[in-house]
């Protein structure tokens, strides 16, 4: 089943926004999607969002029999299924070339660089050790499914504890999770991929392709890198030439890159172990936000709209009455139904003005293209829960249905990346029940 | 043989028929005689015999590996032989894929019969210790390029490999408990060498219109509706025999056939004999490719 | 059944009593009501509309194209057979669009038309047994609009049919509102493809953007909405 | 393979050349007569054969006709016997279709394709022998197989592997080198312009000595061209006063 | 061993018993242990007609070898190639699991590969191929039990079918074979006289196929195994050729019994001998 045609005319458009330095989707040349990490109840499983590409990945362990050649070792897999689910592309069956690539890079990213010490997975030397198999399943594709899977390939490996074991002469035991709590990996480091999309025969460049980009762009570039700014992969091949200076300066970008969305993985990892040590509720089902209707809502994105800061008051008057909450089905206005609690207004602010770090450095970094798109619901939407003004919560994971997943924040306050070249503009925090949060931060980005 | 090479006119057909009527091939050999063969052993390093044959523009590569593996539990007392032939690509383009494995199993299977006799190769030599431990010669023929005559050029090529083949001396030693230890010389060169002479080498036999040719080339293989494959043996003994190929054979023609067979093939195993002599006494450089 | 019109049915929800009218005892089932027997089955999730004086036709979200005669679509030309182009117009089958069907076309002078070429036409055949047909005259052979859009500048947004739906229908001004502050050219096919053609990239992107977003917009959110991007652009 | 240093602290390594010295190249060309275009080259002891015929008419699949340019066919294949281990599969496995990708892709991109639309060039590798830099010694040999196929590419495709061991740069990393571990980078190259036509690297490298290593491979990839120009040179004159000779 | 997803397969290591048996041995003097003459062939029992989907099939008993072969008559080629004046014969030869003593694979292994070819070989010379342009005639042969010359039955079998079916051919092919051990001639060999092997160190050991066309006086199909001089093969292949002329009355008989059961219309008077069941024993 082949996929929609591309007519000239998208492509022509696509390219003639490139090289004017602007993407459909409103994001700079080096801006990643919306990254969001979300675990599943069980251990070592993840569920990565890049914008709209999903790709689950699930590690499983059984104990086997070493290779002859290396007794002491166990083995780590890793096999990337693209699932005619996530494309019409994709056929069942036999993987296609682009298919063994990515998952050669992805083997080589991890396995080749060592990111997992498959030393300590041996049991018995020459007879019982562990084999670690992680699949990663493609569940959509909106472009750049290398970056996802790279992630949550190693996301789920470090979350993925296995049964511990001893060894008493001969006899092995492999005890229950309920005698002696799983072990995890030992995980080395965390190798990322990064991908570079290039045209023009290399003259222009963008970080994270989306699903329309890859499709007209010349060739791209793989770069796997890991927090010490050691390359663990690197894989041009494809149709273009590159000259040295630009693979340089890409793995450079990849650096920066790499060093956020680890800090994200962490910090995803460490909300998850928390959350588990406080016995919450954790899992997918958990990890779906209540307050948002999933099927017919267009991804709310952010409007930065430092320029409008004086017309606030304004606006606000206009807010028509408050809706009623999710419980029945409301009319808004003929023509459109709305189940649920409705849509959620996105006022959020990027306080931070960040110069893209291009030669001609425009005086204020507009997230063009990125209009309006969030349903601006004249009023703030009260939670129904929480009283109004008071909660002024400190910690994002304060209240317990926070949801599970953690965004990685552009404007955030606590951990504001500090003098990087350039931003990631990537998600506003689209969490909806912080109210009280973003008003106060919209008075901040006021007085600026 | 199939004609993957390519297509032949009626014109040259007949050429080629009437040419051997009056004992005359397109490429001024008589009927009996054989193109000019290159042989060259001990040409890839990591096997344990290895040979490059060239007949007219026939390529063959065949890499000999001894492993060590379990004995058929049938033959308990003896080793194990096993082929393998790839048809690569370079040889044509038909053979891309699996395209090649039609006759590449043809081709094992040849061998597979001139070789399943005992008196062929002394297998027992190759046991390490009976229903427990023996020699398994992998067999790996790599056919490069395709001239006609195919069976011909392989035979020779896997004998002359044979015939290269080192293995290393192997003691066994039982310990206390009576577990039997293997131990490997590590001297390159105490080594046990195979004895080919009783190895057979196949002679195709082409019938073109009333009359055979030996070595057929493609074009003539194209002409011939029915091949005989002999496998002779350097005394002259008839170690296979096997009709291919769409047309039929009267019987006076198939004696005829398998006279002239036994003379060409122990000629053809004699001067195969020197050649290997003379080169493994030689100690020139190898050429391999290059030459 | 009277009272379920304007709310939400799902397959399989049978629908008794109709609200015949006056004049003709008989009552019009459009798309997503089935027949069976004497009853009315729902066979498409949506809302249930109504129209007098006996229209009855489930409203629902939907993404595949399901041919109609007469409805103008952008297709995308996929291949050039012959004296027929293959076009794509996202339904089940590539729509045929011979090189006649454009003004002024003859045996000689044939229409300069690419693959890949975005084109806007009419269906003229559409039934479930055939293979759906396109032209790019209307009755008189003019081209009137229909024909090739040319590809320098404009781009092409693939949307749901409700939002197609939407901004054609007169009380959505969404059209009219950004029309009014930036100056842009557009062509609405009836199987979610809108192009749209402002002066600069930059002015396509917000333009297109605008109009994929508003499909759950009520029209005053779609005027702040549009207010808030002319201000952003003018910051721009 | 802690055990084994890979340099000697004088500066040689394992098979006696300093660190960045190439491995013997000799090459032939035309080694077959029914080939459209043949070349056989030994890089130290990794062996390649390669063989290229076309263009000629698609025959299987014909729905890979591209109307603009020509569809280039790769097919990598390992003889059984060339490795150590013997293997049992000389082309079905992972790796070897990898290795197939990425010869198509680089010649794709170096191929003067727009000339022969419709129509399709098979480029068919057989490694002989391997040692260590399977990739380089294929696209040289392919590189050889062209020119000698007489069809027109934008520039020779030279390709070399640079790896980094005890923080010293390293060219034309042997089998015992890349299995020791060693991190190493294959780079396919056009030489007179320097762009890079593939780029590929194996286990950790870290970002500043980059560079380096990425000099040193492209200074590897010229010296591969001097050594195959001077073949292709000898090859035609050769071949010419042949011609001129008879 | 090729993994088999689609079976439950025994354990992998299993291993048959008889192996461990010790063989018989066998007596001295010329007669063999089933009592023949060095040159008497095994009853034979043929059939024709016997699979009612097929166009034409046969079924033989030579001894307790037993193999049946169905013939698919011409029809189009399934992969469309390009344009053939001559028709195609596709033959595939496979041998029940339970066939021999040792349990063998369900995929067509290299050996069963081979024999499907010399039966192809033996058919081919026989058949008009030229009668049939742009189609394909399939000939299936199962060997339901392996008790000796398997190969010699299968294409005895095979000519049979393809008679049965109408096929046009210029002659019938009967198939023989000979093992040869030491200066003995076995015709007809059982698998016990096959595989035995005190013949082996002799000077001429070996076992010779022969597939013939009887009327013709041609050979369409010859393959050896083992080591034998020269006038010993040549001597092998004339038994062999008069083993097959010694199984064509056996294939006549059969193909008149089919036709008249097929035909009926035939006088019944005018035959003179054959019952309404199996043809007789030679």
């Amino acid at each position: 089943m082949k996929e929609v045609p591309m007519s000239t005319c998208e492509r022509e458009f696509i390219l003639k926004a490139i090289r004017d330095r602007k993407r459909i989707d409103g994001r700079q040349t080096y801006d990643y999607r919306r990254l969001k990490v979300s675990f599943g109840m069980e251990r070592g499983c993840c569920i990565v969002d890049l914008g709209d590409t999903k790709v689950l990945a699930q590690v499983s362990g059984k104990i086997e029999e070493p290779k002859k050649n290396r007794p002491t070792e166990g083995s780590i897999i890793i096999n990337l299924e693209l699932s005619p689910m996530a494309s019409p592309a994709f056929e069942p069956g036999r993987p296609t070339e682009s298919g063994i690539e990515m998952n050669r890079i992805l083997e080589r990213n991890i396995r080749d660089s060592r990111a997992v010490d498959t030393e300590s997975l041996c049991i018995v030397a020459g007879e019982k050790v562990w084999s670690i198999r992680a699949d990663v399943h493609v569940l959509n594709d909106e472009g750049n499914i290398m970056d996802a899977a790279s992630i949550a390939a190693i996301t789920a490996l470090s979350h993925f504890r296995r049964p511990d074991v001893s060894v008493m002469g001969e006899e092995v035991t492999v005890h229950s999770p309920e005698d002696r709590d799983p072990v995890p990996l030992s995980v080395h480091h965390m190798p990322v991929c990064v991908t570079f999309a290039f045209f023009d025969q290399g003259e222009f460049l963008l970080v994270d392709p989306n699903r329309s980009e890859e499709r007209v762009m010349d060739g791209r570039m793989v770069v796997g890198m890991n927090m010490h700014r050691e390359i663990c992969t690197l894989m041009m091949s494809g149709g273009m030439l590159l000259v040295k200076e630009q693979v340089l300066r890409c793995s450079q970008i990849a650096t920066v890159k790499v060093a956020e969305i680890i800090e994200l993985i962490q910090r995803a990892l460490d909300k998850d172990a928390q959350a588990r040590q406080a016995g919450e509720k954790c899992g997918f089902a958990e990890s779906v936000p209540t307050n948002k209707i999933t099927t017919n809502r267009k991804e709310a994105t952010a409007i930065d709209t430092t320029a409008a800061a004086q017309q606030a008051s304004q606006v606000i008057q206009e807010a028509g009455p408050v809706d009623k909450p999710m419980s029945n089905m409301l009319v808004q206005a003929p023509g459109t139904v709305q189940i649920g609690e409705g849509l959620v207004n996105t006022w959020d602010v990027d306080d931070e003005d960040m110069e893209s770090e291009e030669k001609e450095g425009r005086e204020k970094s507009v997230t063009n293209g990125r209009e309006a798109v969030a349903t601006s619901k004249p009023t703030e939407r009260k939670r129904p829960v929480k009283a109004g003004e008071g909660t002024v919560s400190h910690a994002e994971g304060s209240d317990s249905e926070e949801e599970e997943t953690v965004m990685l924040f552009q404007g955030d306050d606590e951990t504001k990346s500090t003098e990087e070249p350039d931003s990631t503009a990537l998600m506003q925090p689209s969490n909806s029940d912080k109210p009280a949060k973003k008003k106060g931060k919209k008075k901040k980005a006021a007085q600026k | 043989m199939s004609s993957t090479l390519g297509v032949l006119s009626d014109a040259e057909r007949l050429f080629i028929v009437h040419g051997v009527q009056d004992d005359l091939r397109s490429d001024g050999r008589a009927c009996e005689d054989y193109r000019h063969v290159q042989v060259e052993t001990d040409v890839v390093s990591n096997t344990s015999g290895s040979a490059r044959l060239r007949l007219g523009n026939t390529d063959i590569l065949v890499g000999v590996k001894a492993e060590m593996g379990e004995p058929d539990p049938g033959r308990p007392k003896e080793g194990k032989l096993e082929f393998f032939v790839d048809c690569s690509a370079n040889a044509s383009p038909e053979f891309e894929g699996r395209g090649g494995e039609e006759l590449a199993i043809e081709v094992s299977n040849a061998l597979q019969r001139i070789f399943n006799s005992r008196s062929t190769l002394d297998l027992t030599a190759l046991c390490i210790i009976p229903e427990g431990q023996c020699w398994v010669l992998y067999v790996d023929v790599l056919v490069l390029e395709c001239g006609g005559n195919l069976f011909d050029a392989v035979s020779l090529a896997v004998k002359a490999a044979l015939f290269n083949t080192r293995i290393p001396t192997v003691v066994v030693t039982a310990d206390d408990e009576g577990q039997q230890e293997i131990e490997l010389s590590d001297d390159p060169y105490d080594v046990k060498r195979l004895d080919v002479d009783n190895v057979p080498l196949i002679v195709t036999l082409s019938k073109i219109g009333h009359r055979h040719v030996v070595d057929a080339s493609w074009e003539e293989e194209l002409c011939s509706l029915a091949r005989l494959t002999v496998g002779v043996t350097q005394k002259g003994t008839i170690a296979g025999l096997n009709k291919e190929g769409s047309g039929s054979l009267d019987p006076e023609s198939i004696y005829e056939m398998i006279e002239s067979g036994k003379k060409v093939g122990m000629v053809l195993n004699s001067r195969l004999k020197e050649a290997l002599e003379k080169e493994e006494n030689s100690k020139r450089e190898k050429i391999g490719f290059l030459g | 059944m009277a009272d379920s019109v304007g709310k939400v049915v799902i397959p399989g929800d049978i629908l008794s009593e109709f609200r015949a009218s006056e004049k003709t005892s008989k009552v019009a089932l459009g798309p997503g009501l089935r027949q069976e027997g004497e009853e009315v089955l729902v066979t498409k999730g949506g809302i249930l509309r109504h129209k007098e004086p006996n229209l009855y036709w489930i409203d629902c979200h939907q993404r595949r194209y399901i041919p109609a005669k007469g409805e103008d679509v952008i297709g995308i030309v996929t291949v050039k057979s012959g004296d027929v182009y293959r076009v794509d117009i996202g339904a089940t089958q590539p729509a045929t669009l011979s090189y006649l069907a454009f003004e002024g076309a003859t045996k000689r002078n044939r229409p300069n038309v690419k693959v890949g070429d975005l084109v806007f036409a009419k269906l003229l055949v559409a039934n479930k047994d055939m293979e759906p047909e396109l032209v790019c005259i209307d009755s008189g052979g003019h081209s009137s609009g229909y024909g090739v859009i040319p590809a320098d500048g404009g781009f092409m947004v693939h949307t749901s049919l409700n939002l197609v739906r939407k901004i054609l229908s007169p009380n959505c001004d969404i059209l009219k509102f950004l029309g009014k502050n930036v100056p842009f050219e557009t062509a609405v096919g009836m199987n979610g493809r809108i192009w749209v053609k402002a002066k600069t990239p930059k002015d396509t992107i917000v333009v297109a953007n605008a109009i994929a977003s508003s499909e759950h917009m009520t029209n005053a959110q779609i005027r702040t909405m549009i207010r808030q991007l002319l201000d952003k652009l003018s910051g721009f | 393979m802690a055990g084994l240093e890979i340099i000697s602290d004088q500066g040689y390594r394992i098979d006696g050349r300093r660190s960045s010295e190439l491995r013997k190249v000799c090459a032939r060309m035309g080694v077959f007569t029914q080939a459209d275009g043949s070349a056989y080259i030994e890089q130290g002891n990794t062996k390649a054969l390669a063989t290229v015929y076309g263009p000629h008419e698609v025959r299987k699949g014909r729905g890979k006709i591209q109307h603009d340019r020509a569809v280039v066919n790769c097919q990598f294949s390992m003889a059984t016997f060339s490795t150590g281990e013997r293997k049992s599969r000389p082309k079905g496995d992972r790796r070897s279709q990898e290795m197939s990708m990425h010869l198509r892709q680089t010649f794709e991109a170096v191929i003067v394709t727009e000339l022969f639309p419709r129509s399709q060039i098979d480029i068919y590798v057989q490694i002989l022998q391997a040692d260590g830099g399977n990739y380089c010694a294929c696209v040289n040999a392919a590189t050889l197989a062209v020119i000698d196929a007489g069809i027109p590419m934008k520039d020779y495709v030279c390709a070399c592997t640079a790896g980094f061991i005890q923080d010293s740069p390293l060219l034309d990393i042997s089998y015992v080198e890349e299995s020791a571990g060693a991190p190493f980078l294959t780079v396919a190259m056009m030489p007179k312009s320097e762009q890079i036509v593939l780029l590929e690297m194996n286990s950790r490298l870290h970002a500043d000595n980059m560079e380096k290593v990425l000099d040193l491979a492209t200074q590897g990839c010229k010296d591969v061209f001097a050594v195959l120009d001077r073949h292709v040179r000898d090859h035609v004159s050769e071949s010419h006063a042949l011609m001129t000779a008879s | 061993m090729p993994t088999d997803s689609r079976r439950v397969p025994g354990p992998q290591d299993s291993r048959s018993p008889h192996w461990y048996g010790k063989h018989a041995t066998r007596q001295e003097g010329d007669t063999r242990p089933d009592g023949r003459g060095d040159h008497d062939l095994r009853p034979v029992y043929l059939h024709a007609g016997v699979v009612s989907q097929a166009t034409g099939s046969a079924y033989i008993e030579m001894g307790q070898t037993k193999v049946i072969a169905a013939v698919y008559g011409p029809r189009e080629i399934a992969r469309r190639e390009e344009f053939t004046m001559k028709g195609r014969l596709c033959c595939e030869l496979k041998f029940a699991t339970f066939a021999c003593r040792r349990r063998r694979q369900h995929i067509q292994d290299n050996q069963e590969k081979d024999g499907a070819l010399i039966v192809l070989q033996a058919l081919e010379p026989a058949v008009c191929l030229d009668r049939f342009p742009k189609s394909q005639v399939d000939v299936y042969i199962t060997v339901l039990q392996d008790d000796g010359s398997a190969l010699a039955a299968a294409i005895t079998c095979a000519a049979a079918g393809l008679a049965d079916a109408g096929v046009m051919m210029y002659d019938i092919v009967a198939g023989c074979s000979v093992r040869q051990c030491g200066e003995r001639q076995l015709l007809d060999p059982s698998v016990g006289e096959e595989l035995s092997q005190e013949g082996e160190s002799a000077e001429d050991h070996g076992m010779v196929t022969v597939g013939l066309l009887p009327s013709l006086n041609q050979v369409s199909a010859l393959t050896l195994d083992g080591h034998l001089q020269q006038q010993t093969a040549v001597q092998a292949v004339k038994t062999c050729i008069g083993g097959c002329q010694g199984i064509y009355p056996i294939l006549k008989d059969c193909l008149v019994t089919s036709t008249r059961k097929k035909i009926p219309a035939l006088d019944p008077k005018s035959s003179h001998a054959s019952t309404e069941g199996q043809n007789g024993q030679t």
